[in-house]
């Protein structure tokens, strides 16, 4: 059950990847990353990492497809939707495959066999992101500060700015 | 099951710095236009205040928090007080800059102080994912700061650059990350040590992801091949940040690769024998191909930065000397770290009040510099011949100290490579002060007539007899450029001649003496090479 | 049931998926959702190593879901400040292809 | 005796001052070099008679390996080279000798000297660069008397050198003249080339004996020590360097030229001093020299027979007087030469000092000639005896006394040199000697008769004869031309003769061989009569004989050609060589092997650049592919 | 030991140090002030280093005056050590000496003159620096110290020259001295590592010179090291010594700089290269010294060979110094090769006679320069008339060139000589041939330009002024005592000589 679902899950996450970086039309590859990151959820739902998958659906999916989005709408030119590659496509893709070439066989030469997936309990992901994770924990709400506040100074149109 | 509130206490610098910022931020709002360099003044009190505040607490203690998340350290301690130094002396030379160039200019404190924040943690970080968090608070400063003249295109450009080559890299770090996690289980340097050591039949993704990591790192310390952010982002930020670029984050980069090697690779002998060679031949490629770019550059900034990828160069060979049974390598990184950051203190400096001047910053715009601003020219000169490795200047000092430990630790012909790129390196930092001292040739015209051969007669073009006659104190280009810009006229500002003095004084002090900063350096490193 | 490697195969497949784009794309918010894909990647490796994980460390399971609750935290401010950028730059140069972004370059 | 290292050092010390206030006394130093040559004058008889009643009994005196003569020796260090004592460290010494050669050369020297600069009072009169002049002639002295004295082959190249230079200074005394100018050079260039030769046989000495000192050298030759081969380089090498300042084929080219100095210069030290130096260093090392069935001294005879013979065929044709003077002054040294390799120690030493005041007087007689016609082409000269009796006389005694005419000084020593040869060496030696003798009659009688007889240009009316200052020198020296031959006689009871005062091995007394001796005089006689009937009478006309050898004739003229060789070999070798040399260093050495490398990495750094496209995605591509690459070598490095 | 004796070698390095410090606070506006104050200093420096040469104990030897003064402890073990030798007494008054002389005759300096001096005595400091340390560290710092001035005083204060065929700006001149120069100390540098390494993995790793010698005297470091590293030093320092063929820096380097540089680097910093040879190359590496000297001792006959050979083709009064300087330092590397005790004396009393006597050249050369602005031999002419006395020493310093007896260099070259007949006969004996065509082209020199009939152009010239005469003066003096009474100087050189490892 669980090889079939699967499947299904890795091949719409690799299509709609896929999707996203072949298309040219700005809109659908923007689409397609939803789809990708939709069937990414799933796949945490194979791996019993339920939590994740919420989390991935909200933020991703909500937000920041949503941004993406917004964003291309705001930069709308002469060349949307249409868009393509640049001149290195090909080098970007001998290195692409140079780099699975090299992964691939990382991942499967000793590879760990027959493990069965175990499930986290929020409680225990909760209580470790506030105890030993603390420290990251206020650092990334930091992060998250720096990164509005420079949003707003650099996108905010200053004074003499239409 | 350690709690959030145990040790607090040990990270009050940490939070009283993020409190200092949050100050800045707030006061930011209802301070008028013109009083914003208070806020510059607030900060360098606090920071100074904080360096002060953080040696006493902390001084000599040895404890890792939240499971080894967190190391409160000399280590640490060296660093953090290093990178508030470089804020200091960052907001210092900023300071007129930033009144006349940028608006924004509360956030630009506060941000300054975020991103120190983020180098201090990254001192402290014992946990990759720690130390990417950190890392990131960093970036994300720095990336606002590198686009923060939103009207120069430049500087948008060198943002974008920037952020997204920096996105990039961390994701490719991340995955290394991943990739370690899913063989050994672990991300804490310790444990990763110690994973290695029983570690037999391993996935060789293991491998593979170290090598991520390194790589996510060598884009922060920009070496060769991941270096190539740097001159544009170095040439598109706003100069101070510029010198915070080649000076802060390089820094807490480096803190970050030592305590991850030190504690992480170098104590699995075995396995760091093999990996040393992967980070010689980096640094070997790193610092060539910094110092012989360099060589073609003509605009200041970007000649600072291929310069500084040299450097990176050396200090990366300075990692890979890293070994257990002598402290020197790790010495000698912590010292060139400090030696190479004062005397950007005085190039950026200078460099920065020249630009508030003339608001240029070509190498061709410096000639003459040497008659119109004396002391401004002293400087400049002093730290290129200081960063080309020239004695009684910091950078002999700390070229010799690193060289030896990386010779000592067998690995000759890194330091004689090392040697040979600090020679190339000399040429383009003589050009600088031939610019600014030595009128460049006129060719042919310049030649006056003479009877065997003519002689040259352009201006001071023979000190022997010709000043006699000609006495115009400052050479022509000097002349036209302090006609197009009065403001050479005037002395430097206060600040920066403050920047200035201190560095000039350390330049000399860690030239001519540096014992002492040697021996808070050994301190530092007993607490990381255990 | 599903071995780990093929979790990793996938999140390898993903990964350089991503990374052609990044290569590849001209525009740059294209480049970000390429961004967006090698972080999935990396999330799902680390999720799968943490539910595979033998249970040799007590934390060692949740810290790969932890470090992803991180990392998709950080991408989401990462986004967010990045198209700011690219905004600006649109507003400035109005264009966001990379390959028109060269002013400076040597 | 112990004080004679005095008679140089009064030189010495006068030469400074008279650079530094000469120009302030009176005399322009004249009056400060000549009190100082005087006072060496003196100290020349105090240290001969002190010698006369050594023995060997007396301190430091000794009976000297080699020549056998008794021979006095002081000296004192000069420097260490090497700590003292050590291993392989040299001690070095100021010494001289007090030996019959050394006194004999002494009084040459200090009278002759004194004499010149006496006359020079009147000929140099009035030229601004007197002080310099007297100066450098002190030092000259100075330097040439520690030539003699010396004990010591390291000093003796020190004063061989320091009279090299004064030779210099002299010759380019008036360096405004361009050929002056060449002049100076070129002696000095041609004499350091045997110069080379001397210091490396001195320092080849050295390698074998250890110490600098003349003795020990003597001693280690004749206990057999030194083997063949170095003994008989060293000697040749020494020999080198005499040639060079005696002026020995091939290296006589700048004698002649050396006549542009001021001709009390030539007097002295081109003639009668400096010039005799070389024969003076060949019988000094004669040990040497005659070691291992003296090879080198055969090599000796017969650089000096042909020096001999070549340059008194070139005076035979020369028209300016004093060239003519010096050739002939080459051609005795060659005489000289010869004898001394024919063994004939004691003649070329006699020779030496009898030439010596017959050329001093000849060229003080010309000097006083062009003082008062300021010519110097016979050509242009003729019947000056109305006008200049005193130089004519003193002119026709010194051109007698070299051209062999009987009882005059010449015909003794040239007499005990032939006879040294008809006995040293085979038949084909004496008969050239005899040739040579002959010619040098020739070219005197005929320097005399163009120069004093005949008719008087008109222009020469009225000059008259030099000042006394000038002609009493030119007496003194005429009387020693005169009668210096007669102290080789032997005089019972009081004097067994030169050849007892000075010798080699065992003193040999006063011999006459008749054949020779009536040959030489007829020829001499006869040669003089020739030259008379010649240019004097015109009875006898040459254009004849110069028709049917004009091919040689021109050969002679162009004194064989020598010069032209030289410079072709200057111009066409050394310079070029050097030239190419200089091209080399700027061309390959400076701007391929230095400046190439430099212009090699600028260029490195130019073109690698240019990696850095500007483009986004390459620096991203960039990346990846050194992420692939640390990916495969960490891998690949963890074995 | 009296408490001068405690101090003074610190003291010879500080004064100018301190001079050329404090020479930056003077008025920019008065440049004769600076002069005076640079005049002051290095006459201190020069009554300091002639106190130090006399109280050297020539009859106990061995390093006197020594003092150590920690810098870094611990593993790296670096110390100020100082301390001086018979070889490095006389090179010191040397350095003083000329630069005594040099800033005499910088009178003229109008220029910047407060940088000229501050750089300048730095340069002298540096020098002084090197003769006097004990550790490889602060030899190496002085030795960079004494490099790095020499840019700047040659492209501030040099001049330019364009010649027939080729030009040399004095740009091209100053970056090719100083790159050259580091490049040869990268070699010195990269030696001193590895040497550092191999001591530390005998176990003890140091700098200290004292320590390093005995280690190698004892046979510690094995002798395919010292043989690998021995070209090292010697080419490197070599290369500073005008070793051919990395001389080309050195007469371009004359062409450009003004008179006080070219005094101070052909009379001292040329020496620097020699004495690193001896002191560190020789001392630490004696087994490869040995192996590599006949390849030096060719090298150093092939320096006086082509040395003179390329002046004799020179047309410019400097290139032909500049070259003949190289000719000269051929002596000394020759001496040095010999590692023979006779030999070795005489490179370094040829150092020290050089030394005087170049300088001396130089100055009178700017004499006649500033006077006549042309330095070509084919254009100057009877400047006897109108320069006597400049003409007279400027004769004289010939005369001591090629070797003429009761002058210095005949000391010296003869004692190198006699060591090379002892050692290489052949190639001593082109040596002494080298000697004879050194007064060709010092003879061409005079008659070309001094004898003859004057131009008149050059009626206006005045003779050389009172300090260039009274500089000059000195020099001759010097130059005329050692070589009619040498003793002095070599009985401190003697007894030093003994302690270098082979001889």
């Amino acid at each position: 059950m669980s090889w079939a679902l699967f499947i299904v899950l890795a091949v719409f996450t690799l299509g709609g990847g896929l999707a996203v970086v072949a298309t040219r039309n700005i809109v659908q590859a923007a689409l397609a990353l939803l789809v990708s990151l939709v069937a990414v959820a799933g796949i945490y739902l194979v791996l019993y990492a339920e939590f994740l998958a919420l989390v991935q659906v909200l933020i991703y999916g909500g937000a920041i497809v949503i941004v993406l989005i917004f964003a291309i709408m705001l930069t709308r030119n002469a060349e949307y939707p249409r868009t393509s590659d640049n001149r290195q496509w090909p080098l970007a893709a001998l290195a692409a495959l140079g780099l699975l070439g090299v992964l691939v066989p990382a991942f499967l030469i000793n590879a760990v066999k027959g493990t069965e997936p175990k499930n986290a309990s929020f409680s225990g992901i909760g209580e470790s992101l506030f105890t030993t994770w603390a420290v990251p924990f206020e650092v990334a709400s930091l992060v998250l500060l720096v990164a509005l506040i420079g949003a707003i100074i650099i996108a905010r149109s200053g004074p003499g700015e239409n | 099951m350690p709690g959030l509130t145990d040790n607090l206490e040990l990270l009050t610098p940490e939070f009283a710095l993020a409190g200092l910022a949050f100050l800045v931020f707030a006061a930011d709002l209802v301070l008028p236009e013109s009083r914003k360099n208070l806020l510059g003044w607030v900060s360098i009190a606090g920071l100074i205040a904080l360096i002060v505040v953080s040696i006493l607490m902390v001084w000599d203690h040895d404890q890792s928090l939240y499971n080894g998340l967190l190391a409160i350290d000399d280590f640490s301690l060296w660093f953090k007080v290093l990178f508030m130094g470089i804020g200091v002396f960052i907001i210092l030379s900023s300071m007129d800059f930033v009144s006349e160039h940028l608006d924004h200019k509360g956030e630009f404190y506060g941000l300054v102080l975020f991103s120190i924040l983020g180098m201090n943690i990254m001192a402290q970080a014992r946990e990759l994912l720690t130390a990417y968090i950190a890392l990131e608070l960093l970036s994300f400063s720095l990336y606002v700061l590198a686009a923060y003249s939103r009207n120069s295109p430049k500087s948008n450009e060198g943002g974008l650059k920037y952020i997204i080559i920096g996105a990039f890299s961390s994701a490719i770090l991340l995955y290394g990350v991943s990739m370690v996690y899913g063989v050994l289980g672990v991300t804490k340097f310790e444990a990763i040590a110690a994973g290695l050591a029983v570690a037999s039949e391993v996935s060789p993704s293991l491998w593979v992801g170290m090598a991520l990591i390194l790589v996510g790192l060598g884009f922060k310390v920009a070496a060769v091949p991941f270096h190539m952010w740097a001159p544009d982002v170095y040439e598109g930020a706003p100069y101070p940040i510029t010198a915070y670029l080649s000076i802060g984050s390089k820094a807490a980069a480096f803190a970050l690769v030592l305590r991850l090697v030190a504690e992480g690779f170098v104590p699995v002998a075995d396995r760091w024998e093999q990996w040393q060679l992967v980070l010689a031949v980096l640094a070997a490629v790193t610092m060539m191909v910094g110092n012989l770019v360099a060589l073609a550059q003509r605009n200041l900034k970007r000649l600072l930065a291929y310069s500084s990828i040299g450097h990176s160069g050396f200090l990366l060979a300075g990692i890979a000397a890293l070994s257990l049974d002598s402290s020197l390598p790790s010495n000698g990184v912590m010292l060139y770290l400090v030696g190479y950051s004062v005397t950007n203190f005085v190039v950026f400096g200078a460099f920065i009040s020249f630009f508030n001047m003339t608001g240029k910053e070509m190498m061709s715009d410096l000639a003459g510099l040497g008659g119109t601003q004396p002391f401004l020219a002293a400087s400049i000169a002093i730290g290129m011949f200081s960063l080309a490795g020239l004695p009684i200047f910091a950078g002999f000092a700390i070229k010799f100290y690193l060289f030896t430990a990386i010779a000592d630790e067998g690995l000759l012909w890194l330091a004689g490579l090392a040697v040979f790129a600090s020679l190339v390196s000399l040429y383009y930092y003589l050009q600088v002060i031939r610019q600014m001292y030595i009128e460049p040739a006129e060719g042919e015209a310049a030649y006056g007539h003479g009877y065997g051969y003519e002689h040259v007669d352009a201006e001071h073009g023979d000190g022997e007899h010709e000043h006699g006659e000609t006495d115009e104190p400052a050479p022509r280009y000097g002349a036209t450029l302090f006609e197009t810009f009065p403001a050479l006229g005037r002395r430097p500002s206060l600040t920066i001649l403050a920047v200035l003095g201190a560095g000039l004084l350390a330049v000399f002090w860690i030239g001519v003496y540096p014992a002492p900063l040697i021996d808070t350096i050994e301190a530092a490193s007993r607490a990381i090479m255990s | 049931m599903v071995d780990l490697v093929w979790f990793q195969l996938l999140s390898a497949a993903l990964f350089v998926i991503g990374l052609y784009g990044v290569l590849a794309r001209r525009s740059a918010v294209l480049i970000l959702m390429s961004i967006e894909l090698m972080l999935n990647a990396v999330n799902i490796n680390l999720i799968a190593a943490a539910a595979h994980m033998e249970g040799t460390n007590p934390f060692a399971n949740f810290d790969g879901q932890l470090i992803a609750i991180f990392i998709i935290t950080v991408a989401a401010a990462e986004v967010g400040l990045a198209l700011a950028i690219v905004l600006r730059m649109y507003r400035n140069r109005s264009t966001v292809n990379v390959d028109e972004i060269n002013l400076m370059k040597w | 005796m112990q004080w004679a290292w005095l008679i140089p050092v009064f030189s010495f010390a006068a030469a400074p001052v008279i650079v530094l206030i000469g120009n302030r006394l009176p005399g322009k130093g004249a009056l400060i070099s000549i009190p100082a040559i005087a006072a060496g004058f003196i100290f020349f008889w105090i240290a001969l008679f002190g010698w006369l009643d050594a023995s060997t009994a007396t301190e430091h005196c000794y009976t000297a390996i080699g020549t056998e003569a008794l021979t006095c020796n002081y000296d004192r260090v000069w420097f260490n080279a090497g700590l003292p004592g050590a291993d392989g460290s040299v001690t070095l010494t100021w010494g001289f000798f007090v030996d019959p050669v050394t006194i004999a050369m002494l009084g040459l020297v200090t009278f002759v000297a004194l004499m010149v600069q006496i006359y020079s009072l009147g000929y140099m009169h009035g030229d601004p660069r007197l002080n310099w002049y007297f100066a450098v002639h002190a030092l000259f002295a100075a330097s040439m008397l520690t030539i003699i004295l010396s004990d010591s082959f390291l000093l003796l190249y020190v004063a061989w050198e320091l009279v090299g230079v004064c030779s210099y200074l002299l010759i380019g005394f008036w360096h405004e003249r361009p050929a002056a100018r060449e002049a100076a050079k070129k002696a000095f260039i041609v004499t350091r080339i045997g110069d080379v030769g001397l210091l490396v046989g001195i320092l080849l000495l050295w390698r074998e004996v250890g110490t600098f000192s003349m003795t020990d050298a003597f001693a280690a030759v004749q206990a057999g020590t030194m083997s063949e081969g170095v003994t008989i380089a060293a000697a040749l090498l020494l020999f080198l360097g005499a040639m060079g300042k005696s002026a020995q084929i091939p290296f006589h080219v700048w004698l002649p030229d050396a006549m542009e100095g001021p001709t009390p210069v030539s007097a002295l030290i081109h003639a009668a001093t400096m010039v005799v130096a070389g024969v003076f260093l060949v019988a000094r090392a004669f040990p040497l020299f005659e070691a291992y069935s003296g090879i080198p001294l055969t090599v000796v005879a017969i650089v000096g027979l042909v020096t001999a013979l070549v340059t008194a065929t070139i005076a035979l044709v020369a028209t300016d007087i004093k060239r003519i003077l010096a050739y002939s002054t080459v051609s005795h040294l060659g005489l000289m030469m010869l004898s001394l390799g024919a063994g004939g120690y004691t003649a070329a030493i006699f020779h030496l000092l009898a030439h010596g005041f017959a050329k001093a007087l000849l060229f003080l007689g010309s000097g006083s000639v062009i003082h008062a016609t300021e010519k110097q082409e016979i050509s242009e000269l003729g019947g000056l005896r109305r006008v200049m009796p005193i130089t004519t006389i003193v002119f026709a005694i010194g051109a007698a006394s070299l051209g062999g005419i009987p009882i005059l000084a010449g015909f003794w020593s040239k007499d005990e040199i032939l006879q040294s040869v008809s006995h040293g060496l085979n038949p084909a030696f004496i008969v050239l000697a005899l040739v040579t003798a002959l010619l040098s009659a020739l070219y005197m009688g005929r320097a005399v008769f163009v120069t004093f007889f005949g008719r008087m240009p008109r222009e020469l009316e009225h000059t008259h004869e030099s000042p006394p200052v000038m002609t009493v020198p030119l007496a003194l020296l005429a009387i020693l031309a005169i009668g210096f031959g007669l102290i080789s006689w032997n005089w019972p009871g009081a004097f067994g003769g030169f050849g007892t005062f000075v010798f080699v091995h065992k003193p040999h007394p006063f011999a006459f061989t008749w054949w020779i001796g009536i040959l030489s005089a007829v020829m001499a006689v006869g040669a003089f009569v020739l030259t008379y009937l010649i240019y004097e009478r015109g009875s006898i006309s040459l254009e004849g004989t110069r028709q049917r050898f004009a091919a040689i004739l021109k050969v002679v003229e162009n004194k064989y050609y020598f010069d032209e060789i030289y410079q072709w070999v200057i111009d066409r070798v050394v310079l070029a060589v050097a030239n190419f040399v200089g091209f080399f260093d700027r061309a390959i050495v400076n701007d391929v092997g230095i400046n190439g490398p430099a212009d090699m990495v600028r260029w490195l750094g130019i073109t690698l650049r240019l990696h850095v496209t500007g483009h986004l995605y390459s620096y991203a591509l960039a990346m990846v592919l050194g992420m692939v690459g640390l990916g495969i070598f960490w891998w690949l490095v963890t074995s | 030991m009296s408490n001068f004796d405690q101090v003074a070698l610190l003291l010879l390095v500080l004064v100018p140090l301190a001079g050329a410090g404090l020479t930056m606070f003077m008025p920019g506006d008065r440049p004769k002030d600076s002069w005076y104050f640079a005049l002051f200093v290095s006459a201190i420096s020069l009554v300091l280093s002639v106190l130090i040469f006399a109280r050297y104990d020539h009859e106990i030897g061995g390093f006197q005056f020594t003092r150590v003064y920690d810098w870094l402890p611990g593993p790296m073990d670096i110390s100020l050590s100082l301390g001086i030798d018979g070889i490095a007494a006389p090179l010191i008054v040397l350095n003083g000496i000329v630069l005594m002389g040099g800033v005499m005759i910088s009178q003229n300096i109008t220029y910047r003159t407060r940088e000229f001096f501050v750089l300048l005595l730095a340069l002298a400091a540096g020098v002084y620096g090197v003769f006097v340390v004990r550790d490889l560290f602060f030899l190496f710092f002085f030795y960079e110290l004494a490099v790095l001035p020499m840019y700047l005083l040659i492209g501030v204060w040099g001049s330019s020259s364009k010649f027939s065929d080729f030009i040399r700006t004095k740009e091209y001149g100053a970056m090719k001295l100083i790159l050259f120069l580091v490049a040869g100390s990268i070699l010195i540098w990269v030696g001193i590592l590895a040497v550092y390494a191999e001591a530390s993995g005998q176990g003890n790793g140091t700098f200290n010179l004292q320590t390093l010698s005995d280690m190698a005297a004892s046979g510690q470091f094995d002798s395919t090291f010292q043989t690998l590293v021995f070209p090292l030093f010697m080419i490197g320092f070599g290369s500073l010594a005008g070793l051919w063929p990395f001389h080309t820096w050195s007469p371009d380097g004359h062409v450009a700089a003004p008179t006080a540089v070219s005094m101070l680097h052909a009379g001292v910093l040329m020496k620097l290269g020699a004495y690193g040879i001896i002191r560190v190359g020789i001392f630490l590496l004696p087994e490869g010294a040995d192996w590599w000297m006949p390849v030096l001792i060719a090298l150093g006959t092939v320096n006086v060979l082509y040395g003179a050979m390329s002046a004799m083709s020179q047309q410019d009064l400097k290139y032909i110094i500049g070259y003949s300087s190289v000719s000269h330092m051929g002596y000394v590397l020759m001496g040095i090769a010999t590692l023979d005790s006779i030999g070795m004396g005489g490179a370094v009393l040829q150092m020290f006679s050089h030394g005087i006597m170049t300088a001396l050249m130089f100055t009178l050369v700017g004499a006649i320069y500033d006077r006549a602005h042309v330095r070509d031999i084919n254009v100057l002419n009877g400047l006897f008339g109108r320069m006597g006395v400049t003409c007279f020493f400027f004769a004289i310093a010939g005369l001591c060139s090629l070797g003429l007896p009761g002058m210095s260099g005949f000391i010296a070259e003869f004692m190198v000589f006699t060591g090379a007949f002892r050692t290489y006969l052949p190639l001593a004996i082109l040596a002494v041939v080298g000697a004879a065509l050194t007064a060709v082209y010092i003879l061409r020199l005079l008659a070309r330009t001094f004898f003859g009939e004057p131009d008149v152009r050059w009626s206006g010239l005045s003779d050389a002024g009172v300090m260039e005469k009274s500089v000059a003066g000195a020099f001759v003096l010097v130059i005329i005592f050692v070589g009619v009474w040498p003793e002095p100087i070599l009985r401190v050189i003697n007894v030093s000589i003994p302690t270098i490892p082979g001889v």
